[in-house]
């Protein structure tokens, strides 16, 4: 049941390229919507909810709660994604084809890795969605992207050999690869330093992809430089499958010392506060939007770092909460930007009264992630806070809120900037974003809402989600 | 075990040669020093009982990772001699930065030994033995299922990166 | 785990960080963009070598063989993919020099 | 009916004075006399009965009001003086504007006071007591030559005051767990039986402060001698003699009698004891040297303020005894003097002492008649009615240690060198050349001033009534034969004191220059006549200064904040922002440095 996830998108991939019949792009971006609305639904059907391990040609795939959650948002993220594509002008049709084939390839991959339970395979999946992400930002292989892929490239092709040497000792120490093996030698040899030194180059490998503070040189001209809906893509889900969702799988296997729960904390809250600090007055809109969501997955981190199992499931509510309002946001940088063609905030102002539904959206968007109360961001920031505050590091919780201030700093400089003012006059002809960007900018802003609203649902959902 | 002095005497000639394949001032001439690397490499691999990951090491990383780089290489511009003096020099300062970094890495492992520290887990035994054949086909399904993703996004990632657009002709 | 190969493994576990130093220092001080590639190819060399030997001295070399084709094929092709990119920068720039791809600031 | 009516009808009156349109000066002259005759006839009436008005648990509060004979003494006492004092304000004030506000405010003083007086609830007491200030700031700004600014000063020095009253209150209710001041009396003595915890000293003394205050102690004083010279005379009459005057003694005689039980020469009792000399002999000393009659009539009346506090501090059945008659004859005798200051002033326009040219003796003989007998009681001369109470002050001061008695005597002496010195500046020094035609004070302005003369002389010879009367209002036993041996040696030397100061009064009159004699020398040396010229050292004046050097400073540190806030934050987070930003300069090898930096720290970690 589980391999479909994964199987489907290869059957479409090579559906769509037996070329039977002239295959336009608007097909093929509709057969991508289809699978991840038909994803967003089909997860819900009863067996993901048990853990039987389904051993169907001796796949050793198993869904949790924490890859349930994981598998809602990629369905999320990637219909976005696709609605923006479908409506971008700047990327030439036959590339819009390719585009669909890589996302379903990704799409492929991250369900893979969602269900895996082998630390090498873990790491197969992981270049998998890197290898798809390098093209997909290199889509419209202008200077920018060009340059933005390559570094990603090399930056995280360093981070894959360290990955994998960590795999290589593991697999020395513990005789297999499976998680259940790793656990149990970590038992035993946890303190020696050989494997200690391994479990850092592993976390040290995440950190990369996930673009913690100090190993996030690429991800801000990564995300500025690529086309629209790749960002839209790679900052909703790919750093967070690929970068945080790992780690949670690992937390259970490393026993989490308190010196390890210290890197995590330490370097989520660099990240949170250099990477607002950064954002504060950034000219370039997605750039900006980089350095928020950087700044946000510190929050993730550092609620990890708490080392509970409240941590891990306020980290997890975070993450979902964050990969919506972050895509929203995106989605709308590149509404914005089909409109105005350009993504300096500079030459922007007064878009508002122009643009009504990427304003108000945005807005929304903005104040989720600044954790204003009735919305999603909200009550994940507040569980973080708490899970830090009961985990016993008081002082980590003080600094997450202290450091919302500046999120909340830099989104309404954003704001005022570009959505009030006065309009300039070459804007007055510009009219709202395209019809899907908007039907996606309002799902997104629906499902922030919703969470928000509806918390204490979603709240026995979760736990139910994680008491399995 | 006499293969030991092989071994070590393998390794030392795998760094030596990466260092000069990575500061070789003149790019095709790393390019082939690479390929003397993973030739190394392989030879290696054969001594440590795992003759089919060498073979295959031998014949993609030799072969055709080296056949992209020349292409890749000359693909894009003829060597010109203007620089040859400058990067003679950096070569020079390069090797010999390279050189104490390595003697620095092996003065560090020595002083781990010297502490004689238990940093080296006591291996379990073999469980069981298994060959290569069945533990690539039936013990590692999901990877095959990997590598036929990673296969297709190359593919893809050729389509794309090379073929012309419509609008660069 | 006898004498002479707890000696030959200490050497097979100090490779792969010597092997890691070298491909950084070649990747960051590269001037040519090829360069950087072989930088991370020798790096590669040495978590192969560290496969291998995790494989054989930890008791079954069989799955390390296995772990060593995959990754070779991963390995391919994220060259390619990396060989794509530079054809296409060098396209744009028609140098190779790492200077032209240094331009995303901020 | 009930007391109660004490506090409403005057109150009414007040208000009804304000409201009424100025066009009914005459109904509100006539209003106001009445308003004031009713308060005497209710007090009269009511005098001595205990009644409970509403015990309206409802509002929390058990408001009743008690009518201890005391209260009740003190309340008629008020009455009488008030209704001299507003026919004498009638006949004395021209009729305008700020007239009608200055009646409508003493009749709400008055009814503050009854409301004080009565009241036996600490919330009520305190309520009223506050309440006095607002009548007494219109009182004193209806005076004339821009009186506010006297008038700003008296607030805000009688609200410090009042601030530790209300402190030393709350202590006692805490202490008392009520707020009711009869049922706190008996508690408190119960939980203080001698024993000076600090609680109950800063208790002590913080009520002790409140009521020296309102009686015109010495650092609260520097408001009176200026609004005696700015407020209309009226007022000083009503307001700071009568009125503060039984306020201070009422509550000085609640604090130590019923309050604290503190023995007789304990500590405490000592220093007030040494703070009212103090008082005394500052004031009279500043007294002597004033050049105004009306200034050297407040200082004199601060001086027997004093001369009340050493009386009461004395802490023996004698010592409030003493206090009590004292205050009764002081303001008996200062009404009186007031008055006459008042007559000169509506003669001859002003009682600064080189404006008038004295020699009124011709011109105003009744006044001159009233000055006599009232200046007598104010010199302490026997078988007038100040002497009994000096002497008896005297007696109980003896009782603690000699040198009160010793300071106290001074202060007499110097009190009466003043008196006999403006008598004879006033009405006997002959240039007066009748250019003036001065005519003698109108007679309904004249009666009062008679009255009070007369009191003095009759309480003076009849001295045992009031003592019966007193003794019984305040249920102490008066030790009836106290020696009689000590009483000759008191009589003799206080005519001691009677005929060095005439002595001294004869040389200086020849000299015709100034009638201060010996004491103008000690006065320069003392250097006292500066000291109040340049008002240097009046507490309120460097408190207001310290204030402004204060909120100057506070400005220029907001400022600073301000300037801290709107420039520098924004400037450094927008530096940090900047260098963040260059840090990230696209080179891929400095990505790599930070990943490598990353691990190092990574592994400092571990």
């Amino acid at each position: 049941m589980f391999l479909l996830l994964v199987l489907i998108p290869l059957f479409l991939v090579l559906l769509l390229n037996l070329n039977l019949y002239k295959v336009n792009y608007k097909i093929a971006v509709l057969i991508a919507g289809l699978f991840s609305l038909f994803q967003m639904f089909f997860i819900f059907s009863p067996n993901f909810f048990s853990t039987g391990l389904v051993d169907l040609l001796s796949l050793r795939f198993e869904c949790d709660g924490i890859s349930w959650i994981m598998l809602f948002s990629i369905a999320i993220v990637s219909f976005a994604a696709i609605c923006v594509l479908y409506a971008s002008e700047t990327i030439a049709s036959g590339k819009k084809f390719h585009f669909v084939n890589l996302v379903l390839l990704a799409l492929a991959g991250m369900n893979g890795l969602v269900f895996v339970r082998d630390i090498f395979s873990i790491y197969v999946f992981i270049e998998i969605i890197a290898a798809t992400s390098y093209v997909l930002i290199a889509l419209d292989k202008t200077k920018k992207s060009l340059e933005a892929s390559f570094k990603y490239l090399v930056i995280s092709s360093v981070a894959t050999v360290m990955m994998l040497s960590a795999v290589a000792i593991l697999f020395m120490a513990a005789g297999s690869t499976d998680f259940i093996k790793v656990a149990q030698m970590y038992k035993e040899y946890g303190a020696n330093p050989l494997i200690v030194v391994a479990s850092v180059f592993f976390i040290v490998g995440l950190f990369i992809k996930g673009g913690v503070m100090p190993f996030h040189g690429w991800l801000p001209d990564a995300y500025s430089a690529s086309p629209n809906p790749t960002s839209v893509f790679l900052a909703g889900i790919v750093t967070k499958t690929t970068g945080i969702y790992t780690l949670v799988r690992l937390y259970a296997i490393f026993d989490f010392n308190y010196s390890m729960q210290l890197v995590f904390l330490v370097f989520g809250s660099l990240s949170i506060v250099i990477a607002a600090i950064g954002a504060i007055n950034q000219d370039n809109f997605k750039r900006m939007l980089a350095y928020s969501s950087i700044s946000q997955v510190g929050y993730i981190v550092l609620a990890f770092g708490s080392g509970t199992i409240l941590g891990v499931f306020a980290g997890m509510f975070h993450l979902f909460n964050h990969s919506v309002f972050k895509s929203l946001l995106f989605v709308n940088a590149s509404a914005l930007e089909s409109r105005v063609n350009t993504n300096q905030i500079h030459n922007m102002s007064g878009l508002a009264s122009r643009m009504p539904v990427t304003s108000t959206t945005s807005v929304i968007a903005f104040l989720s992630t600044a954790g204003i109360p009735p919305l999603a961001g909200f009550w994940s920031k507040l569980l973080i806070v708490l899970a830090l505050w009961f985990s016993g590091n008081k002082e980590f919780a003080v600094l997450a809120l202290l450091a919302s201030i500046f999120t909340l700093t830099y989104f309404l400089i954003m704001q005022k900037k570009i959505f009030f003012g006065q309009l300039k006059e070459k804007f007055n002809t510009i009219k709202e974003a395209r019809f899907t960007i908007r039907l996606a900018s309002l799902f997104l802003c629906a499902i922030t809402i919703l969470t928000g609203l509806f918390f204490p649902i979603i709240l026995n959902f979760m736990a139910f989600l994680f008491s399995f | 075990m006499e293969n030991l002095y092989i071994h070590i005497f393998l390794l030392a000639l795998i760094v030596i040669i990466s260092v000069f394949a990575v500061s070789h001032y003149r790019i095709i001439r790393g390019a082939i020093l690479l390929g003397a690397v993973s030739f190394l490499v392989s030879i290696s691999l054969f001594m440590l009982k795992a003759p089919i990951a060498a073979m295959f090491e031998l014949s993609v990383c030799t072969g055709l990772i080296t056949v992209i780089f020349i292409s890749v290489i000359s693909l894009t511009n003829p060597v010109y001699a203007g620089q040859k003096k400058i990067n003679e020099m950096s070569m020079v300062k390069k090797i010999i930065i390279l050189f104490l970094i390595v003697a620095v890495c092996g003065f560090f492992i020595y002083l781990f030994d010297e502490k004689n520290i238990n940093w080296i887990p006591v291996m379990n035994d073999a469980q069981k033995t298994v060959t290569t054949k069945d533990s690539l086909w039936n013990l590692r399904h999901v990877d095959l299922i990997g590598q036929a993703l990673i296969l297709l996004t190359g593919i893809f990632a050729v389509v794309v990166l090379f073929k012309k657009g419509k609008e660069e002709k | 785990m006898n004498a002479e190969s707890l000696i030959l493994f200490k050497f097979y576990i100090m490779i792969m960080p010597i092997l890691f130093i070298i491909g950084i220092f070649a990747v960051m001080t590269a001037k040519n963009i090829v360069a950087i590639i072989i930088g991370i190819e020798i790096m590669t060399k040495g978590v192969t070598l560290l496969l291998a030997a995790s494989g054989y001295f930890g008791g079954n070399p069989e799955i390390a063989q296995n772990f060593i084709i995959v990754m070779i094929i991963i390995e391919v092709v994220i060259l390619t993919i990396a060989s794509g990119l530079i054809v296409n920068i060098v396209k744009k720039y028609d140098s190779l020099s790492t200077k032209n791809i240094r331009n995303l600031k901020g | 009916m009930n007391i109660i009516l004490s506090i409403i009808i005057p109150s009414a009156a007040g208000v009804l004075i304000y409201l009424l349109p100025s066009k009914f000066n005459k109904t509100k002259n006539v209003l106001f006399l009445a308003a004031a005759a009713l308060n005497f006839l209710i007090a009269v009436v009511f005098y001595g009965k205990i009644i409970c008005i509403c015990d309206a648990s409802a509002y929390l509060v058990n408001l009743f009001f008690r009518n201890y004979e005391l209260n009740s003494f003190m309340a008629v006492f008020l009455a009488a003086v008030t209704l001299i004092t507003s026919i004498y304000a009638v006949a004395f004030m021209k009729q305008n504007k700020k007239t009608q506000v200055f009646y409508g405010s003493m009749l709400l003083a008055l009814s503050c006071v009854n409301g004080v007086l009565f009241s036996d609830n600490f919330i009520f007491f305190l309520f009223f007591w506050e309440a006095l200030m607002i009548p007494m700031f219109l009182m004193i700004a209806s005076g004339e030559n821009k009186p506010v600014p006297t008038a700003i000063k008296a607030f805000t020095i009688s609200a410090v005051a009042d601030l530790c009253l209300m402190f030393g209150v709350m202590l006692v209710c805490v202490a008392g767990d009520s707020f009711s001041i009869s049922k706190g009396i008996c508690e408190l003595k119960a939980v203080v039986p001698g024993t000076y915890g600090l609680f109950t000293t800063t208790a002590f003394i913080m009520l002790f402060i409140g009521a020296a205050a309102k009686l015109g102690a010495m650092p609260f004083h520097s408001w009176i001698p200026e609004a005696s010279a700015k407020a209309p005379v009226a007022f000083m009459v009503f307001m700071v003699t009568a009125v503060e005057k039984i306020l201070g003694i009422y509550l000085l005689i609640r604090i130590t009698n019923d309050f604290f039980i503190i023995e007789q020469s304990s500590f405490i009792s000592v220093s007030a004891m040494t703070f009212g000399i103090i008082t005394a002999l500052v004031a009279n000393a500043l007294a002597m040297v004033q050049t105004d009659f009306k200034k050297m009539l407040s200082y004199a009346s601060i001086g027997q303020a004093g001369f009340m506090i050493v009386a009461v501090s004395t802490m023996s059945v004698i010592g409030t005894v003493a206090a009590l008659i004292h205050m009764h004859a002081h303001v008996i005798y200062k009404s009186g003097l007031f008055f006459v200051s008042g007559n000169i002033e509506k003669a001859e326009g002003s009682t600064d002492m080189n404006v008038i040219k004295g020699g009124l003796r011709k011109s105003m003989p009744y006044t001159f008649v009233a000055f006599l007998l009232s200046g007598a009681a104010f010199a302490g001369v026997p078988f007038f009615y100040a002497f009994y109470s000096k002497e008896m002050i005297y007696e109980s001061a003896l009782s603690v240690h000699w040198i009160f008695y010793a300071g106290l005597l001074i202060c007499s002496l110097i009190a009466i060198i003043t008196i006999i010195n403006w008598g004879a500046r006033l009405f006997f020094n002959g240039q007066n050349n009748s250019a003036f035609e001065d005519k003698e004070a109108s007679t309904w302005m004249f009666i009062p001033t008679i009255i009070f003369a007369l009191a003095c002389a009759l309480l003076g010879l009849f001295h045992q009534v009031p003592l019966k009367i007193i003794s019984v209002v305040l249920n102490l036993n008066l030790p009836e034969t106290h020696s009689n041996v000590l009483t000759v040696i008191l009589i003799l030397i206080s005519l001691i004191l009677f005929i060095l100061a005439v002595l001294n009064f004869i040389k200086a009159y020849k000299k015709k220059t100034d009638y201060l004699g010996y004491a103008l020398p000690a006065a320069k040396f003392l250097k006292i006549d500066k000291l109040n010229l340049n008002e240097n050292l009046d507490p309120y004046n460097i408190f207001i200064s310290f204030i402004k050097r204060l909120s100057k400073v506070l400005f220029v540190a907001d400022k600073a904040l301000n300037y801290f806030y709107d420039l520098v934050i924004p400037a450094g987070i927008g530096e940090m922002a900047r260098s963040t930003r260059k840090a990230h300069n696209g080179n891929m090898s400095v990505y790599l440095l930070w990943v490598l930096i990353g691990i190092v720290c990574i592994f400092i970690i571990f």
